[in-house]
C-alpha cells in the first residue's frame, strides 16, 4: 500500500501521461534531456516541500481559504526553489526561465497538495510527492531525451551521430514537442494496455 | 505601429499556446467543444486584462518600491488566485446568466500558467501600462484563437475513425503539433 | 466545518507572514550570488571576443557617442577594446554582435550576443570555426562574404546573415579604429 | 404556369426508353393461379382481415377493412377460394399477414362500389392508396383540416426506367383530368396544376389538348430527379416552401400521383375498387412492359410474361432503381404501391466498393432538402442520434440522391433511413420532456 | 526582513477579508450532493475532463451527464468513491446476466439474401424483413457487441453473439441496441432458457430454422412445476419458478430450449 | 437465378464516377506540370517522382498493415499526395529528405487520424512544411533549371527562387531589382529555380481548369485565392513599387498556382460548402500575401493553406446551409 503512492505516479498514474497535467513545461523546457531532468527535479523538490507542509497542516486550514493558503505554501516552495536555482545553477536557471515560477500554477503541484496531501498522513505524502516528481521527471526525461536525439543529434550533450549527421530542427521548435508528446502518449497507452491485457483485463 | 505590430506579435508570432507554451493543459482540456472553447476563451481575455493590470500595479507601486521583487511570484500568484475567486463569487451570485458562460471557467483559469505567464511577462519586457494592455489583450486573443481553431478540428478528429491507440490525447498531440507548424509560417512578421 | 470568519483571515495572514520570513532568509543568502551570476553572464561575451584579460571591463569602459567601449587590461596593460554593435539587415531582424580588436585593431574574436535567424541556415553564424574566421583581420581586410567579393564564407543557402554579421562587424571596427584603437581621440 | 426550380437534385440515366412507348397491355388471370394480397400495402395501419380460409370471393370483394384512420381497405383482386390466410412475402417486413386466393373465374367483373356516405368514404371503400409510391391512404389527404387551394397532379414520375406514369398520362389522359377536376370540386379548391417533367413530350400534349376544355393549369417541369418528391414539386411549381417537418396542406396544397387521379376517376365514375395498377417491368427482361396486373400477383408471373430473365439476375427491385426496395424471392406480390419490376444482372449492378467519406461535398450539393449528408454519415457511424437530430436527419426524404452522387459509395440515405427511427424516438422524449 | 513580512502579511490579510466577505455576502446555495462531489474532487481545476473545473464536473456528474470516473487526476480510487456515493452500484440479490434468445446461425437459419451495406443490426432488420428467414431472427451483424463498453459480448463462429457472464454487469445496454428485441437480462443461476423468440406457427418456423421453437407444448406439459408457458406459438420460461431440472430441455423436439451454462465460450 | 438475389438500401444505381477515379482525373490534370518538370530537370525530377510515390505508397500500406486496419490504397489518395509532395519539393532533394517528408506526410498527418477524408490538415503540405523547417539548407537549395534538350549536366549551380531572390534584395538593398526578376515567360512556362512541379504556372493552370472542366473540383477557391493575392499585391505594387514585384509575377512565381488549383481543393481539408470555400480562398490569398511580404518566409502559400485548413471545420459549421423548410412559418 505504502508502495502504491510511490509506484502509482511513475507509470500507472504518471502525471504527463495519463493525468496530461504540467503540459507547459513538459513541452517548453525539454529540448534535451537534462533540460528535463532539471525541470523534474525542480518540481518534484516544490512538491515534496508542499506535499509534506499540507499534510502537517491540514487540519488547522478552514476549507474556504485552503486553495489561497495552499497556493501560498507551494509559492513559498517556489521562490526557495528559483533563487536557490539562480544561485547555484544559474545556467540551467537561464534555460528554464519562465517555467520555474510558474511552478506554482502547475496543476500537477497543486492536485497533489489537494487530492493527497491533504487527505494522507505524512509519510504517504512524502511518497506520493517522490513518486508523482520522479514520474513527471521520468516523462520530461525521455521526451528531452527523444527531441534532442532527433533535434540535435545528440543526447545529454553527447553527440552521436558525427557531424555528418543532419539533425531535424523542428524537433527543438513547438511543433516537434508536440508532435513527440503525442507519439509518446501513443506508446504509453501502448504499454499500459498491454500491461492490463497481461494482468488478465480489468 | 509599434503597438499594432506587438498586438499582432503577441497574437500570431509568440501565440501563447502554439509558440510560447503556456495555458497548454486547459488548452488541451477545454477544447472538446467549440461552443466550451468560446467561453473559455472569453473568461480568459477578462481574467487575464485584470490580473496583468493588477499586478502590474502591485509590481510597480509595490514591490519595485521596496525593493521585494523575489516576492514577485508568491504575490502575483495570491493577488490573482484572491481576485478571481472573489469575482467568481459575485458572478455566480449577481448575474447566474453570466456565470453560466463564462463564471464556471474563472476556477479554472486562476491556476492556469497563461496568466501568472502573462503578468510575469509583462514585467521582464518592461512593458509601459499601455503596452503592457495590448500585449495582455493580443496574448488572451491569441490563446482563443489557437484554442478554438483547436476545438473546432477535434470536434472533427472526435468523428473520424482513429486507429485505436492514437485516439484521445495522442491524436490531439499531433493536431496541436501540426497547428503549431502552420503557425510557424507567421515567423519574422513582427521583428 | 464550522470556521469563524476571522479564523480564515488570521490563518491566512499567519502562513503568509511565515512564509515571508523564510524567504526573505533565503533571499539574503542567495542575492549576492545571483548578482555575480549575471556579471559573469555578461562577461563571458567579453572573454570570447578579448581573451585573457584579467581587469573588470565591464565597469572598465569609455563612452563615446553613447556607446559602450570596453576596455581590456593584462596586468594593467592595455591590450584590447571590445564593442557591441547591430546590423538590422539579419534575416529575421537585429543581429547583435560584439566585436574585440588588439590595439592595432586585428581582431581578437567575434560573439554573436543575439540574432532571431532560421535555425539550420542563418544561426549557423553561431558556429566557433565560422565565427573563428574572422581572428586577426581588420578594417583593411575586406571583410565581406565571398558572393560579394570579400573573404569571408557565406552558407549554402544563407548569404544574408553572414553578410548582416560582416556588416555589424565591419561597424564596430570602423568604430573603434575611430574612438579607440591608437590611444585616446 | 411558370416553373420556378428547387435546389439540388441529380440526372441519372433515365432508361426509359424501353416501355416509354409501349401500350400498356393487360396480364391475363389463369384458372388455378394463386395470387397473394398482402393486408398491408399502404402506410399506416394493416387492414383487418374479413374473409376465412375456403371461403369464395369475387373481383372486387372486400377482404379487410381500414383498421384505424390512417388505414384504408383491401380486396379481392381474383374471383376464386381463400386458400390461405397467414403470411406472405412483403419487400419491407419480410413476411406479412395476408390472404392466399386461387383463381377459379378468369373474369374482370368486378363487384361495384356501393354509393358511400361522402366522397372521402368513397375513396375510402375503394381502397385507393396513394399511387406514387408512398401508398399513403388517399382519403385521408382528401379531409384536410386546413384551408387548401390548390391540388398539384404529380406527373413528374422522376425515377428512372419506370413509365407506368407516362402511360397513364398518355392513354388516360382525359380520366386523369376528370379525376382531378372530381377532387377539385369535391374539396372546392381554386386551382388544378397538372405538373410533368418535359422529357414525356407526347404527354404534354395530349394534356395541352384538354387544357381549355377543363381550365386547369400545366407545368412543364425540368427533368431532374427528385423532381417528383412532393415538396419539391410544390416548391418548383407554386414556388412554396413547406416548412420543416410540416405537411403540404401547411401550405394549402394536395399533391397527388396521376395514378391516383385515375383511380379516383375510375372509383366514383365506375364504382371501381383498386385490385388492380400498371406495372413497368424492365431491366434484364427479355421484353421490357407496361402491364396491368392484378394486385397480388406474384412477380415471377410477370416476368415471365415478359419473356423471361436475359442472363442470370443479381437483384430484383419494386419500385424505381432510386427509392424501390430489393426483394428476395420471386414470389412478392404486386402491391397498390407496386409501379415498377426492375431486374439487375450483375454486371449492371455499379460497384459498391466503399471508401471513406473524402468530404468532396457532392452529396451536399445533390440533397434537395438542403442537409449536409457526409456530416450526418459520421454521425450515423457513431450512432450520435442526439447530433442527427440537430442535424435536421428528419427531414430527409431518403430520396437518395445522396447515395447516388456519393464517389466514396457510403451508404448515406440507408443510414439516415435506419437512424430516423431511433432519432424519432429521441424527438418524441424531448417533446415530452419540454411538456413536463 | 521587515518590508516584506509586511507586504505579505498584508496582501495575505487583504486576500483572506476580501474571500471572507466574498463568501458571506454572495454565497450561493446548492445542490448538497454537488458540494460533496466537489469535496472528493481533487480541486486541481486542471480542466482534464473536458469542462471547465471541479465544480462542473461535480455538476455534471450528479445531473448524469459525466460519468464517475471521469476526472482523470482522481484516478480509479476516486472513480470508485463517487460511484458508491452516487449509487451507482446498484445490487440485487442474484447477479443478472445477458442472455441471447436466438440460435438461428450459420448452421441453423436460413439465410436469405445476400446483404451489402452497413454492418449494423438496425438496418439489416430494415430491409426485406432481415436477413433471415425467420423475422424474428438474429441478423448477427453484432449492434449488441458494439453497445457493449464492458467487453462482455463477442460474435460467436456461427454469427450469434455470445455473453461472458463474468463481464457483464447487466447494464442492459444490449437489450436497448437489439433492434429484434432478443436480449434479455435474466438471473445467472437459472440457465434453462428457450432460445426462440419466433412466434411464427410450427410449419413456418420449421421452414425457416432447424432450432426454433415450434409451439409444440411439450415442454409445457412435461415441466414439473409448471414454470413454462406456451403463447403464440412460442415457450417462455418463468424463472422464478424454475427448479434447473433440465426436463424441458430433454423434450424439447427442436432443441429450441438450451442450457446456457453448458455453452461453449468460444469465438 | 443466382442462389441468392442481393439486397441493399436503395438507391440502386450510382454515378459512374467513383473516389479511385477522382483521384486518377487529378492525377491526369498534374501530367503536363510533371512533364514540363521532368522536361527541365530531367532524371531529378523522374528519381523524386518515383521515391516520394514509392514511399507515399508504401508508408499507407505498410501503416495500414502494421494496425491491422482495412486497406483504402486503392483509393489512389497515396499516389496523389506522393506526385504532390513531390512537386513541392526541390529537384534533386536527397532520398532520405523525401522518405522523411513521405513519412509526415502519410502517417503523422493523414494515417493516425484515420485515412482518406478524416485528417484536417493537407498531407502534402505538412510533410512539405515540416521538412522545410527541420531541414532549411536542404529544402531551400533549388538548383537551376536546365533542359534535357540543352544537354547540360545537372550538378548545375545552386540559386534562389524569384521569390526569394526578392525577399533577399528587399534585405539586403532595401528595394527589389529589376534585373534578378526572371522574366514572365521563364516564369510561365517554369523556367526559373524552385519546387519541380509548381512553377510551370502555365502547365497548373492548364491542368487547373481542366479539373474544373470535369467538374473535379468548383471554381469558388482558386478564383477567390487567386484573385485575392492579385487584389492584394497590386494594391501594395501601387503603393510601393520599390519593394514589391507587380501582382502578375505575383500569381506566376512561387506555389500559388499549384496550390490554389491543386492544394487549397483538396477536399478534404477545404470546406464543403460554396460559400465556405469563397472565404477559404479568400483567407488562403491574404495569409500568402502578408507572409510573403511581412513574414520571414519568401513563401507563404504552404503555410496560408495549413492555417485556413485549420479554419475549416469552424468555416463548414457556420456556412452550414438551410434545412428545406427551415424557420419558414
Ligand atoms: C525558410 C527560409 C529561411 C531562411 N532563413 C535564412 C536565414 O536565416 N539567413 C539567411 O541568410 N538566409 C536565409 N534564407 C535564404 C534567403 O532567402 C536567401 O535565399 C539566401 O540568403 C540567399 O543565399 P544564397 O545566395 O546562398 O542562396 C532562408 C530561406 C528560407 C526559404
Ligand atoms: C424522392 C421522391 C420522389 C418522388 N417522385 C415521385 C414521382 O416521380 N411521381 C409521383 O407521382 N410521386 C413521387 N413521389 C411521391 C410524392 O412525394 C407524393 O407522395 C405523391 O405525389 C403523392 O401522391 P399520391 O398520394 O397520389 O401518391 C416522390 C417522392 C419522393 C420522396
Ligand atoms: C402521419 C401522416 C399524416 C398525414 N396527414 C396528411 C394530411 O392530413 N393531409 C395530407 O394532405 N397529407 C397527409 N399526409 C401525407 C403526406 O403529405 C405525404 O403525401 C405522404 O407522406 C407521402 O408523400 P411522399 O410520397 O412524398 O413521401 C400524412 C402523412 C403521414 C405520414
Ligand atoms: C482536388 C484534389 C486535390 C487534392 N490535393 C491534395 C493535396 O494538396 N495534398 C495531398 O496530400 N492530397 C491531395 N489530394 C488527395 C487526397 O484528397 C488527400 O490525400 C487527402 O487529404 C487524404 O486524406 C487531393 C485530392 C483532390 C481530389
Ligand atoms: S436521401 Fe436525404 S440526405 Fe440524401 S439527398 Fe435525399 S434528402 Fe438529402
Ligand atoms: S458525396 Fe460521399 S465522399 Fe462526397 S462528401 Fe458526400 S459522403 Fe463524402
Ligand atoms: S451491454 Fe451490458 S448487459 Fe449487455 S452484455 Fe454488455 S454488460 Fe451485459
Ligand atoms: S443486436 Fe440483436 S440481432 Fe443484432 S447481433 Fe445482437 S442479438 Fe443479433
Ligand atoms: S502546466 Fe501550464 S496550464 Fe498546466
Amino acid at each position: 500500500m505504502r508502495l502504491k503512492a510511490f509506484t502509482s505516479g511513475i507509470f500507472g498514474n504518471n502525471p504527463v501521461m495519463k493525468q496530461v497535467l504540467g503540459l507547459c513545461p513538459a513541452l517548453a523546457v525539454t529540448t534535451s534531456a537534462i533540460n528535463g531532468i532539471a525541470m523534474g527535479l525542480a518540481t518534484t523538490a516544490v512538491l515534496i516541500g508542499s506535499n509534506t507542509v499540507v499534510s502537517l497542516v491540514k487540519n488547522l486550514i478552514p476549507a474556504k481559504v485552503r486553495i489561497p493558503a495552499y497556493i501560498v505554501i507551494i509559492a513559498s516552495f517556489v521562490t526557495v526553489v528559483d533563487l536557490v536555482m539562480n544561485a547555484y545553477v544559474h545556467d540551467l536557471h537561464k534555460v528554464l526561465g519562465l517555467f520555474i515560477p510558474l511552478i506554482v500554477v502547475n496543476c500537477v503541484v497543486l492536485g497533489r497538495a489537494e487530492s493527497f496531501a491533504s487527505k494522507n498522513g505524512l509519510l504517504d505524502s512524502i511518497l506520493d510527492a517522490l513518486g508523482t516528481g520522479f514520474g513527471f521527471t521520468l516523462a520530461l526525461m525521455i521526451l528531452g531525451g527523444v527531441r534532442e536525439i532527433m533535434g540535435n543529434g545528440s543526447v545529454f550533450g553527447f553527440d552521436l551521430f558525427g557531424p555528418s549527421f543532419e539533425p531535424s530542427i523542428v524537433m527543438i521548435l513547438p511543433p516537434g514537442a508536440f508532435i513527440a508528446l503525442g507519439f509518446l502518449m501513443m506508446g504509453y497507452k501502448y504499454v499500459e494496455e498491454h500491461k492490463r491485457v497481461k494482468r488478465g483485463g480489468e | 505601429m509599434d503597438l499594432i505590430l506587438l498586438f499582432v506579435g503577441a497574437v500570431l508570432v509568440n501565440n501563447l499556446v502554439l509558440a510560447r507554451f503556456l495555458g497548454i493543459c486547459p488548452f488541451f482540456g477545454v477544447s472538446k467543444k467549440v461552443e466550451t472553447a468560446i467561453g473559455m476563451s472569453l473568461a480568459v481575455t477578462f481574467v487575464m486584462a485584470v490580473a496583468s493590470i493588477i499586478t502590474w500595479i502591485v509590481q510597480y507601486a509595490v514591490l519595485e518600491k521596496f525593493g521585494l521583487q523575489y516576492l514577485q511570484t508568491i504575490v502575483f500568484i495570491l493577488v490573482i488566485a484572491s481576485l478571481v475567486q472573489f469575482v467568481e463569487m459575485v458572478i455566480e451570485k449577481t448575474s447566474p446568466d453570466l456565470y453560466q458562460s463564462l463564471g464556471i471557467f474563472l476556477p479554472l483559469i486562476t491556476t492556469n500558467c497563461a496568466i501568472l505567464g502573462a503578468a510575469i511577462i509583462n514585467i521582464q519586457s518592461g512593458f509601459s501600462f499601455v503596452e503592457m494592455l495590448v500585449f495582455t489583450i493580443g496574448s488572451a486573443l491569441g490563446f482563443g484563437l489557437a484554442l478554438v481553431l483547436f476545438a473546432g478540428i477535434r470536434e472533427r478528429i472526435e468523428l473520424s475513425d482513429i486507429p485505436y491507440y492514437f485516439r484521445g490525447m495522442p491524436i490531439a498531440f499531433i493536431t496541436a503539433g501540426i497547428l503549431a507548424l502552420a503557425f510557424m509560417g507567421f515567423s519574422g512578421l513582427v521583428k | 466545518m464550522k470556521d469563524s470568519p476571522f479564523k480564515m483571515v488570521i490563518v491566512l495572514t499567519i502562513i503568509t507572514v511565515i512564509s515571508a520570513l523564510i524567504l526573505a532568509t533565503v533571499h539574503s543568502g542567495t542575492k549576492d550570488m545571483i548578482t555575480e551570476n549575471y556579471r559573469q553572464d555578461f562577461l563571458k561575451g567579453l572573454k570570447v571576443v578579448m581573451p585573457g584579460f584579467d581587469n573588470e571591463p565591464d565597469v572598465d569602459f569609455k563612452v563615446m557617442k553613447d556607446k559602450k567601449i570596453y576596455i581590456g587590461k593584462k596586468a594593467g596593460v592595455t591590450f584590447g577594446y571590445a564593442v557591441q554593435t547591430v546590423s538590422p539587415k539579419g534575416y529575421s531582424g537585429d543581429i547583435v554582435v560584439l566585436v574585440g580588436v588588439d590595439t592595432e585593431g586585428k581582431i581578437l574574436g567575434i560573439e554573436i550576443i543575439k540574432h532571431a535567424e532560421t535555425p539550420g541556415l542563418g544561426n549557423k553564424i553561431e558556429n566557433k570555426t565560422w565565427k573563428d574566421t574572422f581572428l586577426g583581420l581588420d578594417k583593411d581586410s575586406n571583410i565581406a562574404v565571398k558572393k560579394d567579393g570579400g573573404n569571408i564564407d557565406e552558407f549554402s543557402g544563407a548569404t544574408i546573415s553572414p553578410r548582416a554579421v560582416c556588416e555589424a562587424v565591419n561597424e564596430g571596427l570602423d568604430f573603434l579604429s575611430r574612438y579607440a584603437v591608437g590611444g585616446e581621440k | 404556369m411558370p416553373y420556378f426550380g428547387f435546389k439540388g437534385g441529380i440526372h441519372p440515366k433515365y432508361n426509359k426508353s424501353a416501355t416509354q412507348s409501349k401500350t400498356t397491355v393487360t396480364l391475363p388471370v389463369e384458372i388455378g393461379e394463386v395470387v397473394h394480397i398482402p393486408l398491408s400495402q399502404h402506410i399506416g395501419a394493416p387492414a383487418k382481415v374479413l374473409v376465412k380460409k375456403n371461403q369464395q370471393v369475387r373481383v372486387g370483394e372486400p377482404i379487410g377493412e381500414a383498421a384505424g384512420f390512417i388505414s384504408t381497405t383491401i380486396h379481392s383482386s381474383v374471383t376464386g377460394k381463400v386458400v390461405a390466410v397467414g403470411t406472405v412475402e412483403h419487400p419491407v417486413g419480410g413476411r406479412v399477414p395476408g390472404v392466399s386466393i386461387q383463381v377459379e373465374d378468369a373474369t374482370n367483373d368486378y363487384i361495384r362500389l356501393e354509393k358511400a356516405g361522402s366522397f372521402q368514404k368513397g375513396v375510402m371503400a375503394a381502397g385507393i392508396a396513394g399511387m406514387g409510391g408512398a401508398t399513403f391512404p388517399s382519403h385521408v389527404k382528401l379531409s384536410p383540416p386546413k384551408d387548401i387551394d390548390a391540388l398539384l397532379i404529380n406527373g413528374a414520375e422522376c425515377e428512372p426506367y419506370l413509365t407506368c406514369d407516362h402511360r397513364v398520362m398518355v392513354e388516360r389522359t382525359e380520366d386523369i383530368i376528370k379525376g382531378s377536376v372530381i377532387i377539385k370540386e369535391k374539396l372546392d379548391l381554386e386551382k388544378l396544376i397538372i405538373c410533368v417533367e418535359k422529357n414525356k413530350p407526347d404527354a404534354i400534349e395530349a394534356f395541352k389538348k384538354f387544357e381549355s376544355t377543363y381550365g386547369f393549369e400545366l407545368v412543364e417541369l425540368e427533368v431532374k430527379y427528385p423532381q417528383g418528391g412532393e415538396k419539391q414539386l410544390i416548391k418548383a411549381a407554386l414556388d412554396r416552401v413547406v416548412p420543416e417537418g410540416k405537411l403540404p396542406m401547411e401550405v394549402g396544397v394536395i399533391v397527388h400521383n396521376v395514378g391516383t387521379a385515375v383511380a379516383i376517376y375510375d372509383s366514383v365514375e365506375h364504382g371501381k375498387p383498386m385490385y388492380e395498377r400498371i406495372v413497368t417491368v424492365t431491366g434484364a427482361v427479355k421484353e421490357p412492359k407496361n402491364i396491368m396486373v392484378r394486385i397480388g400477383t406474384p412477380i415471377s408471373k410477370l416476368i415471365e410474361y415478359c419473356g423471361g430473365f436475359v442472363g442470370t439476375p443479381r437483384k430484383i427491385v419494386m419500385g424505381g432503381p432510386m427509392m424501390g426496395l430489393a426483394v428476395t424471392s420471386l414470389d412478392t406480390p404486386v402491391m397498390k404501391g407496386t409501379s415498377g419490376i426492375l431486374i439487375y444482372k450483375e454486371e449492371d449492378l455499379p460497384n459498391l466498393n466503399q471508401y471513406k467519406c473524402m468530404r468532396c461535398g457532392r452529396c451536399v450539393e445533390t440533397c434537395p432538402m438542403g442537409l449536409v449528408p457526409s456530416a450526418m454519415d459520421r454521425f450515423v457511424v457513431k450512432e450520435l442520434y442526439e447530433e442527427l437530430a440537430d442535424w435536421h436527419v428528419m427531414n430527409c426524404i431518403e430520396c437518395g440522391c445522396c447515395s447516388y452522387t456519393c464517389p466514396s459509395r457510403r451508404t448515406l440515405a440507408g443510414g439516415f433511413k435506419t437512424s430516423k427511427r431511433l432519432v424519432a424516438g429521441i424527438l418524441r422524449a424531448r417533446e415530452e420532456k419540454k411538456n413536463g | 526582513m521587515i518590508g516584506s513580512v509586511i507586504t505579505l502579511a498584508v496582501v495575505g490579510f487583504l486576500a483572506g477579508l476580501g474571500l471572507m466577505y466574498a463568501s458571506k455576502k454572495f454565497h450561493v446555495v446548492k445542490d448538497e450532493r454537488i458540494e460533496k462531489i466537489n469535496e472528493m474532487l481533487p480541486s486541481a481545476n486542471c480542466g482534464g475532463c473536458g469542462l471547465p473545473g471541479c465544480m462542473a464536473l461535480a455538476e455534471a456528474i450528479v445531473s448524469g451527464k459525466a460519468a464517475p470516473d471521469a476526472c482523470p487526476v482522481g484516478g480509479v480510487d476516486l472513480a470508485k468513491q463517487i460511484a458508491v456515493f452516487m449509487g451507482m452500484e446498484v445490487n440485487t440479490g442474484v447477479k443478472k446476466v445477458a442472455r441471447v434468445r436466438c440460435n438461428g446461425g450459420k448452421e441453423n437459419g436460413t439465410v436469405k439474401y445476400d446483404y451489402y451495406g452497413p454492418r449494423d443490426c438496425n438496418s439489416v432488420t430494415l430491409l426485406a424483413g432481415g436477413s433471415k428467414v425467420c423475422t424474428f431472427a438474429c441478423v448477427g451483424e453484432g449492434s449488441c457487441i458494439k453497445s457493449c463498453g464492458f467487453d462482455a459480448m463477442y460474435m460467436g463462429e456461427d454469427g450469434i453473439p455470445r455473453v461472458k457472464p463474468d463481464n457483464c454487469t447487466s447494464c442492459g445496454k444490449c437489450v436497448t441496441a437489439c433492434p429484434r428485441k432478443l436480449i434479455e437480462l435474466v438471473p445467472e443461476d437459472k440457465p434453462f432458457i428457450v432460445s426462440c423468440r419466433s412466434k411464427d406457427k410450427g410449419p413456418d418456423v420449421k421452414k425457416a430454422c432447424k432450432v426454433g421453437c415450434i409451439g409444440c407444448k411439450m415442454c409445457e406439459k412435461k415441466c414439473p412445476v409448471g414454470a413454462i408457458d406456451v403463447d403464440s406459438f412460442l415457450a417462455v420460461i418463468d424463472p422464478d419458478p424454475c427448479t434447473n431440472c433440465g426436463t424441458c430441455e430433454e423434450v424439447c423436439p427442436t432443441k429450441a430450449i438450451r442450457n446456457f451454462h453448458n455453452l461453449k465460450i468460444k469465438a | 437465378m443466382a442462389d441468392k438475389l442481393l439486397v441493399t438500401f436503395s438507391p440502386h444505381d450510382r454515378d459512374p464516377l467513383t473516389t479511385n477515379k477522382v483521384m486518377l482525373i487529378v492525377i491526369m490534370a498534374l501530367m503536363p506540370s510533371i512533364l514540363a518538370s521532368v522536361y527541365f530537370y530531367g532524371s531529378y525530377a523522374v528519381n523524386g517522382y518515383i521515391f516520394t510515390v514509392a514511399f507515399c505508397v508504401g508508408f499507407e500500406r505498410l501503416f495500414d498493415y502494421i494496425s491491422g486496419r482495412k486497406t483504402y490504397i486503392k483509393d489512389n489518395s497515396a499516389l496523389l499526395t506522393g506526385l504532390l509532395l513531390a512537386m513541392n519539393m526541390p529537384a534533386g532533394a536527397p532520398w532520405w529528405i523525401m522518405l522523411i517528408c513521405s513519412f509526415v506526410a502519410i502517417i503523422v498527418s493523414k494515417a493516425v487520424f484515420g485515412g482518406l477524408g478524416q485528417n484536417p490538415f493537407n498531407p502534402a503540405l505538412v510533410g512539405r512544411i515540416f521538412l522545410l523547417i527541420a531541414w532549411p539548407a536542404q529544402m531551400t537549395s533549388w538548383i537551376e533549371p536546365t533542359t534535357v534538350a540543352k544537354g547540360l549536366t545537372f550538378d548545375a549551380i545552386s540559386t534562389a527562387t524569384p521569390l526569394g531572390t526578392m525577399k533577399a534584395d528587399i534585405l539586403s538593398t532595401g528595394k527589389v531589382i529589376a534585373e534578378n526578376i526572371a522574366p514572365i515567360s521563364d516564369q510561365l512556362i517554369g523556367n526559373v529555380s524552385g519546387c519541380m512541379g509548381g512553377d510551370s504556372a502555365i502547365f497548373v493552370l492548364l491542368g487547373g481548369l481542366f479539373l474544373m472542366q470535369q467538374r473535379v473540383i468548383s471554381w469558388h477557391i482558386p478564383v477567390s485565392f487567386l484573385g485575392t493575392v492579385f487584389a492584394l499585391t497590386g494594391i501594395y505594387w501601387l503603393a510601393f513599387p520599390e519593394v514589391s514585384m507587380n501582382p502578375v509575377l505575383h500569381l506566376l512565381s512561387g506555389g500559388v498556382m499549384l496550390g490554389a488549383f491543386f492544394m487549397a481543393t483538396d477536399y478534404v481539408t477545404s470546406p464543403m460548402i460554396k460559400k465556405g470555400q469563397l472565404i477559404f480562398g479568400f483567407g488562403c490569398g491574404l495569409l500568402t500575401v502578408v507572409i510573403r511580404l511581412f513574414g520571414s518566409y519568401p513563401e507563404g502559400v504552404g503555410f496560408a493553406i495549413l492555417i485556413m485548413n485549420a479554419f475549416v471545420p469552424i468555416i463548414d459549421n457556420y456556412m452550414r446551409p438551410k434545412s428545406f423548410g427551415e424557420g419558414v412559418e
